[in-house]
Formats: structure tokens, C-alpha cells, sequence
């Protein structure tokens, strides 16, 4: 029997094996449709203090092994989810992640208040990154003071495990990584999406309403995976990785580059199986290279040299 | 429920001008299916093209499921290159098909190109329940017509090679003008697929006559279930709905295109 | 008959479509088998003052949709290059755009005096974000400063165009464009690599010598239009788009979004002929949408919101 | 001179685990080809996989190439499935072949699991200019030796299977020591191509033994001809030369693996 038990924070997974923000609704859309109890782990789509309509459309558009989003954070609100979801996703076991958005961080502030009076809720991920939305986004997690600011704030209100997600699009993630660490963040995901833009050249219109988007998808893999190491090799704070994850041999590349969970995104689209898929497939490899704690894959890259 | 599964491929044959048809065995999802729901699916084993492609189920023949689609792209071109016998992966049936407990006694069908698509098996389930049907199809011109499964046909072609001349909101406008059915608005409900400016001209003449009217709503997708909130459609009071869960059917009186 | 030239800095192309540093050699690997007159020009592989035998083996690994190489900016030097290349170079008819990198600014002047010394040389791109090598390289691109300093010493040297060449893996490319245009530059090229990962899970290692390599190829093309339309948008200087460009759609797709001219790099290694195939998709679609002048194409875009 | 062309599939068939050959139509580069140089396949005309892969010439036989391969990942498991009649981009011949013109009488051939693929065409230039030839093949085990094209053929099997229980690099040890190679070096000839691990060994014993050696070395590749300085190998005064240039076939002299 492999242990497939991680760690991160106060929080224990059951598996590494998370759905990531925004691709898996509340985590209510596939009941019946895959087997929820044998997820690590689901984080909810971001929930702002207001229910938020998104962005006008043409809001999704494919890119080569990718696709571009501009969903703007479309989402019901922190309240309805709290009464009319969380009752719902209580009843499977798995760890269920709320991710938090917000414009100010006194709304970041508000939402976990609401959240901390409630049952059911196994730990929040921020969302500082996202790219889509014309205040906070992209300006915060840009921004090492903001980072340090929202990080310390909401830290205050609970002790409950606290992930930031942090964004691509900066010249050094690792530094946004020990700011998190500093303020008190349990853990760090990475990545949230890259900036990005299609054209269409019958319209000479972006493909995408806000004329950019976020990239995601195997595309981004490559890319997901260097910032995961470069934030592994700096920072000493636990990894969850995020980023083009479609088949288990992408699960373990992100462990063998220091990620403790990672979480499958846009591959749910292709096929809400492929979590369900990752972790058999993960097991699978333990098995023939007798590892027998899957915590000994994290972080077990052999390097030579160092890179610059 | 959604169904995934690999289904084997009966057949793949041109139907018009760069106009291909599938027939795929799938009982579970056959027997699922509704008019006006659509299939998603994965045409490659690998990563390019990367989603799956939604398409409207064209027809339900016992335990297969037919479709039909133009080449417009990689992941049609390559649709259209499958041969007999190969699996392919789909998802289905998606969406909410067309509303059929309305009290109508004829159903007016309206479908611009390959707008045509949920018309085959609408047409049959409405057979069968006795409604009367007039069947409005346009298309640029006449090798790109495929009038199998429709009955009661009018035809419109942009270059007059078949039937009317001009768009198919034009024959709409004449065959509405000309019949009793801005007498009786009532008896009638409108059902149109099509491009989104044909669509639209659908939508204002109906408005304007007050008739009951679905329409089947193409936007982009990624999911087709729900999962990511892309395919948005724009609702009357400002909001958007789900083109892949609450539609791709929608009233006519609930969304701005 | 379609006006296809157009104007970057004191440069006339014939055409927009040049080949991009490193993935033609000296230009010298396909005389023979296409038709290098046909080329709005051949940017080389970057020269350094002294020979470099580059980074140790394996060097490139294929991600999805696109490739991570870590070359370490192998070349023959620049007098060697001057003596057996240029020669040859001359003879034909396209511009040619000498690719230089160093370690130290003494160095990109020095290149840059050699060759003025010579004939042949129809402009310089100035290559600041070589992600492979220990110095120079990224470092310097992702200085602001340092891109100063290294603009305003280059530009002194020649009154030949100067073209910078920038790297996406910053916070605001858009900053490092308006730097280039204070100090002179006459022109930017975006983007070179992004930095990227890939992992061997069978022995755990790093699929890229140095570990972190450079990520080209399609996969990066919605992020390398992305940062052409953010300097098209901020900066008035002209724009060489790269980044992925396979097709004569995505080099409009790069026109369209602000790009002057444009380079085609990894799609060389799978055709050879891709740049030739571009220049006639290009032409046909100037005919089919009667645009005369290829120039009415760059930042056509049509947009009605603005990107945040 | 480097060609492209579109060719046409003309017969595919596994003959091996896992092993599959492919005969291909292609006049101007069967022409063209000499035994150790390669063609690169371009196996899907979509983005995924994006790359070329290079494949040495197996045989060549009139206006038709052929190459082997196993199955190891995306673009193999593709190849394996084209039909007949299909179509493939192929670029060739690229790389330098074996160097034929220096002073021997007997070529030793060694080759480790698909490491055969250069030695059909080999043996039958050799044969050509009536070279002695011995053959020494390993594999894992029986199902995977394909012998097709050789002749006096010594075989090794890790399992036993089939000839020699042990790898190739130990039948060569065997063989060479039993052999009067070790008194006339100048006679003989090694051509080898398989593993890493295995070329190194067999550069290893021609280095004692002062063999005049060549080995066919794999690298990684992004363009196959030249343009991108992917496919560096190492050499004995601390440089690169390319695998796909200036191999790749190499001195075992010249080149440090
Ligand atoms: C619910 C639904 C049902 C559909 N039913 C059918 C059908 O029965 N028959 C049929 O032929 N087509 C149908 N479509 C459209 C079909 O999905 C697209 O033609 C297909 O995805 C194109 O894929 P491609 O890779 O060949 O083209 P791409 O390379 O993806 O695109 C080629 C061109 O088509 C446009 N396009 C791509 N996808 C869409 C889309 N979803 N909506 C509008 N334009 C698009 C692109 O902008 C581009 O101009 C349906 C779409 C939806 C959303
Ligand atoms: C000059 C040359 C000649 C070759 N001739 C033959 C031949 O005749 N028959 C044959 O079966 N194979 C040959 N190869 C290897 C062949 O190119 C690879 O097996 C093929 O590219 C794998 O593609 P894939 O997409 O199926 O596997 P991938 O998914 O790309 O890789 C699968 C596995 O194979 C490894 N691999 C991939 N490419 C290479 C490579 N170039 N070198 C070493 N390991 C690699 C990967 O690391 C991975 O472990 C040759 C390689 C070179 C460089
Ligand atoms: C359609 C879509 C919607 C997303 N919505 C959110 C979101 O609401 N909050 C968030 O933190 N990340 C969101 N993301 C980002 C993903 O959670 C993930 O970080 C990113 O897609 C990279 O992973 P992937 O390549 O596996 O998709 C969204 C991504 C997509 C594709
Ligand atoms: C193998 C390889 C070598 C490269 N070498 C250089 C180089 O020497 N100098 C440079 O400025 N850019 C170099 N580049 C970057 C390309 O010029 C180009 O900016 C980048 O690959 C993105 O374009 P693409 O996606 O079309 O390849 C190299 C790229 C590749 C793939
Ligand atoms: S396509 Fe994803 S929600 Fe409709
Ligand atoms: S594979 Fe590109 S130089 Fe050899």
C-alpha cells in the first residue's frame, strides 16, 4: 500500500491530487459524473464578497496545446456559495480549498470573516493573480508590497491553512514566494495564468472580449514547471503546482520539481476524469519504482549544475 | 448525466459541399438524446487540436448517433478524414434541447448553412407527435443544401441556384407575411439555427410578431459542461447564461445576441 | 502588385518576413535548398567576441507544442564570422542582421566596432535576453538600467539600426521598449525564449543540461502577441514580432497586433521553407482583402475595450 | 543537397515487439541516401508533436526507402498506425554515412536493440565492394531481434533467449578475443550503433585494441540539418561537433560520449 497522504500546512490531502480554480465549478457540476470522494482535494472557483457576472463574450479561445480565458471571475458570490454549496460538498471527502477574490483587501478580509463561521471549509487559497479583472488581479500579485499586505491581512483572521496563488507574469516568482512565507502564507500554488492574446484575422478583432487572456493548458507546462523549481530551490515553503498537468507523468514531473499537490485545470475540460486518472496513474509509478511514501518524490530532481 | 465514451465510427461520408456526415454506434448516448442537444468531441489522441469540438446531434437512428459538419477548420478537417471503424471519444448528450411541451399546433423550422444540424431529429420527434411542420432552409448555394430528415421544405439560396434567391430571413419574411400566422401567432413556435446575424434578424422578427421562438446558440467553448463559464450568452436583463448548460436552446425572449 | 516592403529604423525590408537568431544558422546552412532572395532578411545566429563552444548536451527537448533548448549561444565569434561568413552573405539579396550577445558591454561594443570595420552588415539586433548563459544574457534583459546602458553605448557606435531584442520573462516588457526608445534604439524585436522546464521521470533529471532552458515554438505565440500589442500599445517604436509564428496567419496575426516585420524561428527546424510560405500567404491575403500596401496591416487591430 | 518531399507509405508492418517497419516511396532520396545517414519525419500535420523525427535509412531498395523503429513515445506510436497509401513528410538524406574508403577487409558490425537500423543498407554496400562482414546483433530478448539484411550473423539475448545470453558488448569481447582482430587490427573495421551505454563500451575495447571504429550516435534533435546546434556530442579536445552534421556517424576517435 503506497502512502499518498501529503502534507500542506494544517492541511492533510489524501491524495496530492487537486482540481484547480475555475475549471471544476463548485465542485457540484460532475457529481455522478466522477467519483468526488477520491480527489486530494477541490478548489472552488474564486469567490468574490458580491456575485459577479464576468466578462462579455467571446470569453474562451483555443491557442496551440492551450487556450486563452477572460472569464472575468464570473462566480455567485461568497454567500449563496456558503448556503446553497458548501452544504452540498461537506458531504464528500475531500478537502475542499475556497479560493477568494476581491478588489480591496478589506473584500478579501469580509470573505474569510464569512467563511471562518461556517462548516466545511478545509483551507483557502488566494487568488492574487488573476489576470482578468480590471482592480486587484494581475495589480496585486504584481506588486510585492500589495502581496505582503494581503498576505498579512488575512493571515490575521485565521488559522486555518492559507495558500496564495501567485501569478507567472513577474521577472522573479520566488520573491513574491518569500514575501508569502514571511507574512505567515502556509503554502504557495503556482501558477495561475499566463497573459496571452489570439487574433482573429477575418475580424482583426482579439479572440478574447478583454483583448488579452490568460494561457493555460499544456502549452504553459514548461513554463509552470521552471517557476515551480525556481520557487523550490529559494523558498523554503511548501509548493502546490499548477500548470498544463493533463497526464500522470505531469503530476510527477511538478513532484520531482518540488511540488507537494498539484492541481489539474484546463485538462478537466478535455476529460473530468483526468484527475481520477492522474492519481492511479501516480500510484502506478510508485508502485514499479517501489516508492513507497509519495512524499519522496517532492522535490527529488538530481541536477548537476545550477541553474543561472 | 453526461455520458463519456469511445464510440466506433459506421460512417463518414461527404453530404455536400465540404459538408461531411457521421454516423457513430453509441447506444447509451443515443438513447439519451434530445432534439437540439449537442455531442463534444475529442477528434485527436493528442495535444493539437486541444479541446473537444461541440456538435449539435443531427440525427438519433435506433442505437447510433448522427452528425454532420462543415470543414472549417483542424479538428473538422480532421473529422472529416476518420475512417469506418475508428473510435473515436465523445461526451454527450450536452445541453437542454428544445422545449416541446409548449402549446403549439406548427412548428416553423429556420436554419441558415449548417444551421440544418438539430433539424433531422427535431423533425422526427415532432412527427411523432403530430405537430405540423414548415421547414424554412437556406444556404449559399445549392451543393451546400442537405435536405434529408426535413419535410415540408422551402429553400433559399444567396445565388438563386435552388429555390428563393436571397437569405432565409427573407423566405421567413415572405412565408410569415403570406400565411395566417400573424393571424393566429399562438399556433406557432419558431425554431432557428443558424450564424448569430441570422439569428438575430430571427429574433427581431419574432419580437415583432410576438412568436413563441427557440433558438440554438453557437459560442465558443471549452468545456461544454459547465465546468469553466467561457461559452457566456448575453441574457435580456444583462447577465449571461451558459450556451453548453442553459442552452444552446434558448427563448428567444431571454438573451441579447 | 502588392507594396510588401516596409521600414524598420533606417532599414528597408523587402518584405516583413525575416528568420530569427539561432534557428539559421549564419544563413549559410540552406543556400541551395531555398530560396534565401526571397527573405526580408536573416537575422544570425548571436556572435560573441570570442568563439563559444556552448552548453553541454542534451541541449533541446521537444514540450507540447513547442521546444526548450539551452544552446549557450554556440557560435564561431565574430571575426571568424566576418572573414568566412559575410562573404558569402553579401552576395545575396536580403538584409542582413547581425545578432550580437556578450557578457559585458566593452564586449557588445567591441563586436559592434569590428563590424562596422566591414561591409555587408545591414543592422544590428542587440540580443539582452539569452535566458542559457551564466552572464549577460537574462540578467541583463530583465535590468533596466543595464538595457540603458547597453542601448546608449551601442547606439553611439553605428548609425546603422539598432534593434533590441527583449525578453518576456519581466513583469512589463513595455518599460524595457520605452527604455530602448529613449536611448536611441531604433527598433525592438520581441520575444526571445521564455524560460522553461522539462523533466526526464524515468532518471528524474532535468531534460536541459542547465536545467532551465528557453521555450519556443507555438505554444508561446498567444504570449509573445500579448507583448508586441502591450508595446505596440505604450510605446511608439517600431516592433519585430517573434514568437511562435508558423503560418502566414500568424504573422498577420503579429502585423496586425503592431508588428512591423516579423521573425520565424523554430518553425524553420521543422520546414525550412516556412518563411517563404508566409511571404506568399501574406501577399494572398493582401490581394484577397485588397490591401494594397503591407504596411496598412501593422496595428490594424480593432478593439473596443482596453486591455488592463 | 537536402530534399523534402511528401511521400507515400507503401507498406508498414510491425516485425518485431514493438517494432515496426516502414517502406516508403521516394525516388530522389532513395537515390541519394548512403548507409549511417538519416531521413526526418514529420509524422502528424498538426502542432502536437511539433517536431521532426529522425530515423536512420534502414534499407534502400530501387525508388523506395525503408526505416524500423520501436515504439517509445507519441510520434512512433503514430508512425505505427499510418495506413498504406498514406501520405508523410520527409526531409533526407541528412548526416554524413559511414566513411567506406579507408583500408579494410572485414567490417565487424555491432549493433545493440534498434541499433540494427543502419546495417541493412550497410551490409549491402559492403557486400557491394566485397568487404568481409561479421555481424553481431543483441536485444533483449528473441521477439525483439529483427535480422533481416544480415549476414553472418553472431546473436546476443540478455535473457538467453535466442544465441548468446548476455549483451552484445560481451559477444563482442567473446568474438574478439577469439579472433585473429586482435593480432591484424588494421584489417578490420567496427560499425556500431545502439545505447549509449553500449557505445561507449565498444569505443572503450576498440580504443585498447586500437580498432579503426565508428559508432552512429543519437542525440537529441530539434532540426536534423544543421540549424539549431541541439544535437551537440562531445569531442575528445573538449568541444561539440553535431550530431546531425557532422554525424552521425562518428570516429569513436574523434567523439567523447
Ligand atoms: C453547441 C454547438 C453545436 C454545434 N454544432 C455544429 C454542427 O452540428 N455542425 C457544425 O458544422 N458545426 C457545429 N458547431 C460549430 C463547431 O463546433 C465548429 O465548427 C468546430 O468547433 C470548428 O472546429 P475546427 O477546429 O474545425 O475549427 P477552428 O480551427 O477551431 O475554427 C475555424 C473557424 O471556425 C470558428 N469557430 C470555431 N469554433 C466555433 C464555435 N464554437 N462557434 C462559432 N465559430 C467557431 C473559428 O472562429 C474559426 O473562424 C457547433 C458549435 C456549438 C457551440
Ligand atoms: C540520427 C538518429 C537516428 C535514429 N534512428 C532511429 C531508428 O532507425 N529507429 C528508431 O526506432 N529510432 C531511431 N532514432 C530514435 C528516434 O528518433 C526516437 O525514438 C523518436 O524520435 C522517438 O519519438 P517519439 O515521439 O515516439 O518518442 P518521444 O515521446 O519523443 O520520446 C520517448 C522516449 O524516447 C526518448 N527519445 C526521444 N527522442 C530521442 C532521441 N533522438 N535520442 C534518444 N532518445 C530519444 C525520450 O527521452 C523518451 O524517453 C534515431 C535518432 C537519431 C538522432
Ligand atoms: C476557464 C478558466 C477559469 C479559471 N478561473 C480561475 C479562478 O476563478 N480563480 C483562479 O485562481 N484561477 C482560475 N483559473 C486558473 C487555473 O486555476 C489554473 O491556475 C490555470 O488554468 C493553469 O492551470 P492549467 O494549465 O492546468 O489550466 C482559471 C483557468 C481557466 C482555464
Ligand atoms: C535553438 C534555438 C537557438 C536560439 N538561439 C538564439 C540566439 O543565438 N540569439 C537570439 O537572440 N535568440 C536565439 N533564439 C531565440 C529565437 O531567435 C526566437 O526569439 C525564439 O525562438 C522565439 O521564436 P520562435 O517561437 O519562432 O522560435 C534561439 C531559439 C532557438 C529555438
Ligand atoms: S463551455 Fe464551459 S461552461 Fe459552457
Ligand atoms: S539537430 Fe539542429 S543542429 Fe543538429
Amino acid at each position: 500500500m503506497i502512502k499518498t497522504e501529503v502534507i500542506v500546512g494544517k492541511l492533510r490531502l489524501k491524495n496530492p491530487v487537486l482540481v484547480a480554480s475555475g475549471t471544476f465549478g463548485y465542485g457540484d457540476e460532475l457529481i455522478g459524473t466522477i467519483d468526488i470522494n477520491k480527489l486530494g482535494g477541490i478548489v472552488t472557483k474564486s469567490l468574490t464578497l458580491k456575485p459577479k457576472v464576468g466578462n462579455p463574450p467571446p470569453r474562451v479561445a483555443e491557442t496551440p496545446c492551450g487556450m486563452l480565458n477572460s472569464i472575468g471571475l464570473a462566480n455567485i458570490g461568497v454567500d449563496k456559495f456558503i448556503n446553497e454549496k458548501l452544504p452540498l460538498l461537506r458531504n464528500f471527502d475531500t478537502a475542499i480549498i475556497v479560493n477568494i477574490a476581491a478588489k480591496r483587501i478589506e473584500d478579501y478580509c469580509e470573505i474569510i470573516k464569512r467563511l471562518e463561521d461556517t462548516e466545511g471549509v478545509s483551507a483557502y487559497e488566494i487568488n492574487i493573480s488573476c489576470p482578468n479583472v480590471k482592480e486587484g488581479g494581475l495589480e496585486f500579485g504584481t506588486n510585492i508590497e500589495m502581496t505582503a499586505k494581503i498576505v498579512n491581512a488575512t493571515r490575521k483572521l485565521t488559522s486555518k491553512t492559507l495558500i496564495i496563488k501567485l501569478t507567472p507574469n513577474v521577472t522573479r516568482i520566488s520573491e513574491f514566494a518569500k514575501v508569502c512565507k514571511e507574512e505567515g502564507a502556509d503554502a504557495v500554488s503556482l501558477i495561475n495564468t499566463v497573459v496571452g492574446m489570439a487574433i482573429d484575422i477575418k475580424t482583426r478583432k482579439p479572440k478574447i472580449s478583454t483583448i488579452t487572456g490568460g494561457l493555460s493548458g499544456p502549452a504553459i507546462k514548461p513554463i509552470a514547471l521552471a517557476k515551480v523549481f525556481e520557487v523550490f530551490q529559494n523558498v523554503d515553503i511548501p509548493i502546490i503546482g499548477i500548470g498544463g498537468i493533463t497526464t500522470w507523468e505531469d503530476a510527477i514531473e511538478f513532484m520531482i520539481a518540488g511540488a507537494k499537490a498539484i492541481q489539474v485545470g484546463t485538462a478537466n475540460f478535455i476529460d473530468p476524469n483526468t484527475p481520477i486518472n492522474i492519481i492511479s496513474g501516480i500510484i502506478r509509478y510508485c508502485e514499479e519504482n517501489k516508492i513507497e511514501d509519495i512524499n519522496d518524490i517532492v522535490g527529488s530532481i538530481i541536477v548537476e549544475t545550477f541553474p543561472h | 448525466m453526461i455520458i463519456k465514451t469511445i464510440s466506433t465510427i459506421l460512417s463518414n461520408e461527404p453530404v455536400g459541399e465540404n459538408i461531411y456526415r457521421i454516423e457513430l454506434l453509441s447506444p447509451e448516448i443515443s438513447t439519451a438524446s434530445k432534439p437540439g442537444q449537442f455531442i463534444n468531441i475529442k477528434v485527436s489522441e493528442n495535444l493539437d487540436p486541444l479541446l473537444r469540438r461541440p456538435f449539435s446531434v443531427y440525427n438519433v437512428i435506433d442505437d447510433r448517433i448522427q452528425i454532420i459538419f462543415n470543414v472549417v477548420g483542424k479538428a473538422t478537417k480532421i473529422l472529416s478524414s476518420k475512417k469506418v471503424g475508428e473510435k473515436i471519444d465523445i461526451i454527450g448528450p450536452l445541453g437542454n434541447g428544445f422545449n416541446l411541451n409548449d402549446d403549439f399546433d406548427t412548428a416553423l423550422i429556420v436554419a441558415g448553412g449548417l444551421g440544418i444540424a438539430p433539424f433531422p431529429f427535431l423533425t422526427k420527434i415532432l412527427k411523432e407527435k403530430n405537430k405540423n411542420i414548415i421547414s424554412l432552409v437556406g444556404a449559399r448555394t445549392k451543393s451546400q443544401l442537405v435536405l434529408d430528415g426535413f419535410v415540408n421544405v422551402n429553400t433559399a439560396t444567396d445565388d438563386g441556384s435552388y429555390g428563393h434567391k436571397g437569405t432565409v430571413v427573407e423566405l421567413f419574411k415572405l412565408k410569415v407575411m403570406n400565411n395566417d400566422i400573424v393571424k393566429t401567432p399562438s399556433a406557432f413556435k419558431v425554431f432557428a439555427c443558424g450564424p448569430i446575424p441570422m439569428l438575430k434578424a430571427i429574433i427581431e422578427l419574432c419580437d415583432k410578431l410576438n412568436l413563441n421562438c427557440e433558438v440554438s446558440v453557437e459560442a465558443p467553448m471549452a468545456c461544454g459542461t459547465g465546468l469553466c463559464q467561457g461559452c457566456a450568452v448575453k441574457t435580456r436583463d444583462g447577465k449571461y447564461k451558459l450556451a453548453c448548460k442553459d442552452g444552446p436552446i434558448f427563448n428567444s425572449k431571454d438573451i441579447l445576441l
